[in-house]
């Protein structure tokens, strides 16, 4: 479903890689390995066509990542949440899933947001929050998300052990219900369900 | 197609709301400007009722501009603006939600105020209804074509005073009219002439600016 | 400052303020009604035309106790944010919020109450004289400082913010009094002094004192009102306000 | 008493506007005012005592 | 002591020259605004003549405070602040570093170009000469009451216009006698007396408003 | 040298914590833990004298968190990195040395930042570069760093796995020096010297 061929990649005069290609099907995960500024935050950027690469070419089954289509299966997380410090959990997970071009019930807001532990918070104005609660805010839009393709930098980052672990049995989950995810983690993380690949940068 | 434009609308309203310091604050720095000027200039009637346009308008392009830098610049922060770009419907809707919302908490307070400051400049009923007619209209091509600037100067460093350098000759255009058309009434001559050019602007800048802006935020986000 | 005086602000908590102050609203309605009656007496009815000015004179009567007041409960603010810097009392921010709106209010009134004086005698509403000019700064502080303090969800950052602010400002007090002395202006210079024998007629002078005291009282009493509301609210959580929360009926 | 007849005092010897808009912008705020503080005050213990109803109902719940 | 002071203002320095385009654009700023007025309000020299103190020190002012919000915002952000707040001095000396620097870069630019300005205005040499004696002398007073405002709405949403509430009213006394003085020499009396009260003003507040303005970013470090 | 006594710690309406307590001697690493939002970044911002504690007490070396005997103690690193993104990681390196009121040579520098593994890259302006390469610009200052007291707050966040382990080795250093840290992390680390201690938040 996902195919990348040939991509090369330079930042100012680096080459940071070149020759890097990957089929990824359905109920597949692949994470990006590499040393810090190996590339896989502009990989990762790249794969979402916000970062043209030199060469190469990337398309999600037909679609290039500019296209409407491709942007219609893609969810994304990157390194910053996506939250507005001013409004609070529940308006955030609401205001995202609608600019999304989605649609999400109170309810089912209050749930996932109960699911990602911030139960008795969601009201509370997210400025509020500390490092890690802001990151499950962000987190929470995956609970009810089913697009097929998730693409995730870093998610595991300020996450304590609990939440770490609530997070790859989510991924799991989306890989059983036959989807795709692009991750990249300097954490151990143990996913089990579905098929797991790597591909190492810069190596 | 209307659905996101509404969406992103209803958000920035309500985060407008939320940070309901800002709105005011705009309000205020148009009457503080508005009444800094006689301070630096003297206290003459007749010299006030001159300058009254040409400072009304500056100042409200001025306020307007002020509260640009912030139309972008959270959203890239906090990532928002990513999420916006890989949302599965066009950018330029998005922005020309935006750019409402910005009309809607900037350019309209700022015209509903212009009368009561007015007074303070000895103007006409004539006048300050033209006044107010002529901020309504020209203040949307404001939001518009600072949308532009803002998108432009997005993420670059110094981008809030940069910002004011793209824009402000880009305002100018309207400045003359807005300014000439109360002034015309003042020197009672017809004001239609400049009306018509203020509107063909408005349209222009709201039908086209947000395709731009929209244009110059994908690079930024590169 | 001597312990005593420090034992009076520490006494001075909130949960022993409360009731007190709730008690002292009458007493302070009372007072301003009273001094009200006969300031608009005597300003209204028993005081002679000026030869001058003719009728148009009396704006005094209000002008004056609003003016005063503005830079009065300026001055209190800023008293209290120093005893908040150097005590750290939970009261003192609350005082100050608390009387914020009047002293804009009143500071709003002195210009209006000026101007409205300023067209029949000076022919102008509004001339860029310093104590004019002065006053209206004084405006925007009282403005700023709610702004500011608004804008700041935590309220002791807010204090201390505003506090900060309020000290800032008060060189502008001493500028708002003494600039008909320090520039040749076109407002009136005061008339009222300590040192030499008042220069206004007696009854004048008196509908004048009344007035302000009635001025004074009022702002008393609606600083006191609104005291209590910002000390329940910030107090939620001790046993003592939600006594009084569950007790007592909304009043 | 000064004034020979009721219609004399309004008149104020032809500064009406200005006496009367100074005392009676006067009167306005001394008037308002106190009743908006009155009314925020009820409306901050109303709200105040619903918020410590619902905490107490869910700290019971909590507790079960 | 003066170590810390002069480390400071060195690093401010050195980020302003790698930032550019910020300190060029606080200029261009002050001659767009500049520019801008004879456009509102018409072409005649006697006006123009009579306004011109009036609008440079406006401008001028306008221009200061829009390079304020980001005097102590970017250290902010970034955690700087808090390191330097954790370093073993004073605070108040680093904020006096940071206004001398700010001044350098905003108030003495401006202050050396107002004469230039001042000639399209038709003013004569004298009058140029006060002015911009009036400005090198009053910038310094502007730098240091806006450290204090930008202190002040540290952190706090819509800072960027709060902070023109609060400083404006702040500057008025600067305007007053800034503009003052060159009206005075316009007119052909002497401007002594502005002149020494905007260097009481400018040490009162380079010295005073630093340490206000620390005690101000504790508390938004809070 | 660093003791805490019944802090209590109120964010808004929430306690976050009350009759936290500890004794830390030289050479002894004290790890925070707790879940997301326990409070433990309020605490280490109270123990340096950025938040002041609702009641208790602080003091190193009998001085108050406030005093600037305590500030010429300590050497602090936030969640933020407090770099300037316009300038390089030598310059950022020097610069914040400096305002810290130390001096560094230039060679001193070059060899801290060949240490945290940006050799190549310390004329490169910080602002291209990575995630983890930002963090070791800010983890560079910890190279030559005598003072007696560090406070950490989740240092080992967006570092690989190699970096993890140079910075354990960093701080062991530091403690058989004779010196003092207390550190927040939600990762396994493992630091072998010295005296290991634990405060759990919020159980
Ligand atoms: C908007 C315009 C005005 C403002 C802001 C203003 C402000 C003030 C202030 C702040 C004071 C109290 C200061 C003190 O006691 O020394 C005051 C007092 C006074 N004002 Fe005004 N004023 C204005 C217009 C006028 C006008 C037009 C008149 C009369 C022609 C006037 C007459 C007086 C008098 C007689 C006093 C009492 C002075 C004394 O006895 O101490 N004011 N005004
Ligand atoms: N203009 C430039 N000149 C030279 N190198 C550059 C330039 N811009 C970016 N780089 C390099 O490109 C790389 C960007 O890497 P990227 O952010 O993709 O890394 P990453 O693998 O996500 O790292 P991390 O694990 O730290 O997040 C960095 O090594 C950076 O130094
Ligand atoms: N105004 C407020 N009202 C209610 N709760 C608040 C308020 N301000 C902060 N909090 C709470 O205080 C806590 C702050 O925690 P802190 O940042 O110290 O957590 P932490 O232990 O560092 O967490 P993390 O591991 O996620 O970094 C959060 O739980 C937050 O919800
Ligand atoms: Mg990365
Ligand atoms: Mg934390």
């Amino acid at each position: 479903m996902l195919e990348a061929r040939d991509l090369v990649c330079i930042r100012g005069e680096r080459r940071l890689f070149a020759g890097v290609g990957f089929r990824l099907e359905e109920g597949e995960l692949l994470y990006l390995r590499g040393k810090n500024g190996a590339g896989k935050t502009s990989l990762l950027r790249m794969l979402i066509g916000l970062l043209p690469p030199e060469s190469g070419s990337i398309t999600w089954r037909g679609h290039a990542p500019r296209s409407e289509a491709f942007r219609a299966d893609l969810c994304f997380l990157g390194h910053a949440n996506a939250i507005k410090e001013e409004l609070t959990p529940l308006e955030n997970l609401l205001e995202s899933v609608h600019l999304a071009g989605e649609s999400l019930s109170e309810a089912e807001a209050l749930d996932a947001l109960e699911q990602v532990g911030l139960a008795g918070r969601e009201d509370l104005p997210c400025k509020y929050l500390s490092q890690g609660q802001k990151r499950r805010v962000a987190l929470a839009r995956l609970v009810h998300e089913r697009r097929p393709l998730w693409v995730l930098d870093e998610p595991f980052v300020a996450l304590d052990s609990s939440a770490v672990a609530w997070l790859a049995d989510l991924i799991g989950a989306h890989l059983q219900r036959g989807g795709a995810a692009v991750l990249t983690t300097h954490q151990p993380v143990d996913i089990t369900a579905g098929t797991q690949r790597e591909l190492q940068l810069g190596a | 197609m209307l659905n996101i434009v509404m969406a992103v609308m209803r958000r920035d309203l309500k985060l407008a709301m939320r940070r309901q310091a800002d709105m005011t604050a705009v309000l205020f720095f148009f009457v503080i400007v508005v009444s800094l000027f006689p301070l630096g200039i003297g206290p003459e009637a007749n010299l006030l009722r001159k300058l009254a346009p040409g400072v009304l308008w500056v100042a409200a392009l001025l306020a307007t501009m002020l509260s640009l830098p912030r139309l972008f610049a959270d959203d890239l922060k906090d990532g928002t603006l990513e999420q916006l770009a890989l949302a599965p419907h066009p950018l330029g809707l998005v922005v020309l939600g935006k750019v409402l919302a910005h009309w809607l908490v900037s350019g309209l307070p700022l015209a509903l105020l212009a009368p009561i400051l007015g007074i303070q400049y000895d103007l006409s009923t004539d006048a300050l209804i033209v006044l107010t007619a002529t901020l309504l209209l020209g203040t949307p091509a404001l939001s518009g074509i600072g949308a532009i600037g803002a998108a432009l100067t997005l993420g670059v460093r110094g981008g809030g005073v940069l910002l004011s350098l793209l824009v402000l000759p880009l305002y100018i255009p309207v400045l003359i009219f807005g300014a000439g058309a109360v002034d015309a009434t003042v020197a009672g001559l017809g004001a239609e002439g400049h009306f018509s050019l203020l509107a063909a602007l408005a349209f222009a800048s709201v039908g086209f600016a947000p395709w731009a802006a929209a244009a110059a935020l994908k690079i930024a986000l590169e | 400052m001597n312990e005593r005086l420090i034992n009076i602000f520490r006494f001075a908590s909130p949960a022993t303020f409360y009731p007190l102050a709730g008690r002292m609203i009458p007493w302070f309605v009372a007072l301003t009604v009273l001094f009200g009656a006969a300031g608009l007496w005597l300003g209204l009815f028993v005081a002679p035309t000026d030869f001058q000015q003719g009728e148009g004179y009396r704006i005094i009567f209000v002008h004056v106790p609003a003016s005063w007041m503005s830079m009065f409960i300026y001055l209190v603010m800023a008293f209290w944010a120093a005893v908040g810097f150097t005590l750290n009392t939970r009261l003192s921010g609350m005082m100050t919020q608390a009387l914020a709106p009047t002293g804009a209010l009143m500071a709003f009134l002195s210009l209006w109450t000026g101007a409205l004086w300023g067209k029949p005698m000076w022919g102008a509403w509004w001339v860029w004289d310093a104590r004019l000019t002065s006053e209206l700064i004084l405006l925007f502080l009282y403005i700023g400082f709610i702004a500011l303090t608004s804008a700041i969800d935590d309220p002791r950052r807010a204090d201390k913010a505003g506090g900060i602010l309020l000290l800032v400002g008060v060189v502008n007090i001493p500028i708002i009094y003494f600039s008909v002395k320090w520039w040749n202006t076109l407002h009136q210079g005061s008339s009222v002094s300590l040192t030499r024998s008042p220069s206004m007629a007696a009854i004048m002078l008196w509908g004048m004192l009344l007035m302000a005291l009635c001025f004074w009282m009022y702002s008393i009493a609606l600083a006191l009102v609104r005291v209590r509301g910002i000390i329940l609210e910030r107090e939620r959580h001790t046993d003592w306000a939600k006594a009084i929360l569950s007790g007592e009926t909304a009043r | 008493m000064i004034w020979n007849s009721f219609g004399e005092f309004l008149a104020m010897g032809g500064y009406a506007g200005y006496v009367w808009g100074s005392f009676g912008a006067t009167a306005l705020i001394m008037i308002v005012e106190p009743i908006l503080a009155r009314r925020r005050q009820k409306q901050t213990i109303a709200r105040l005592r619903r918020q410590m109803r619902a905490d107490t109902r869910s700290s019971l719940e909590s507790n079960e």
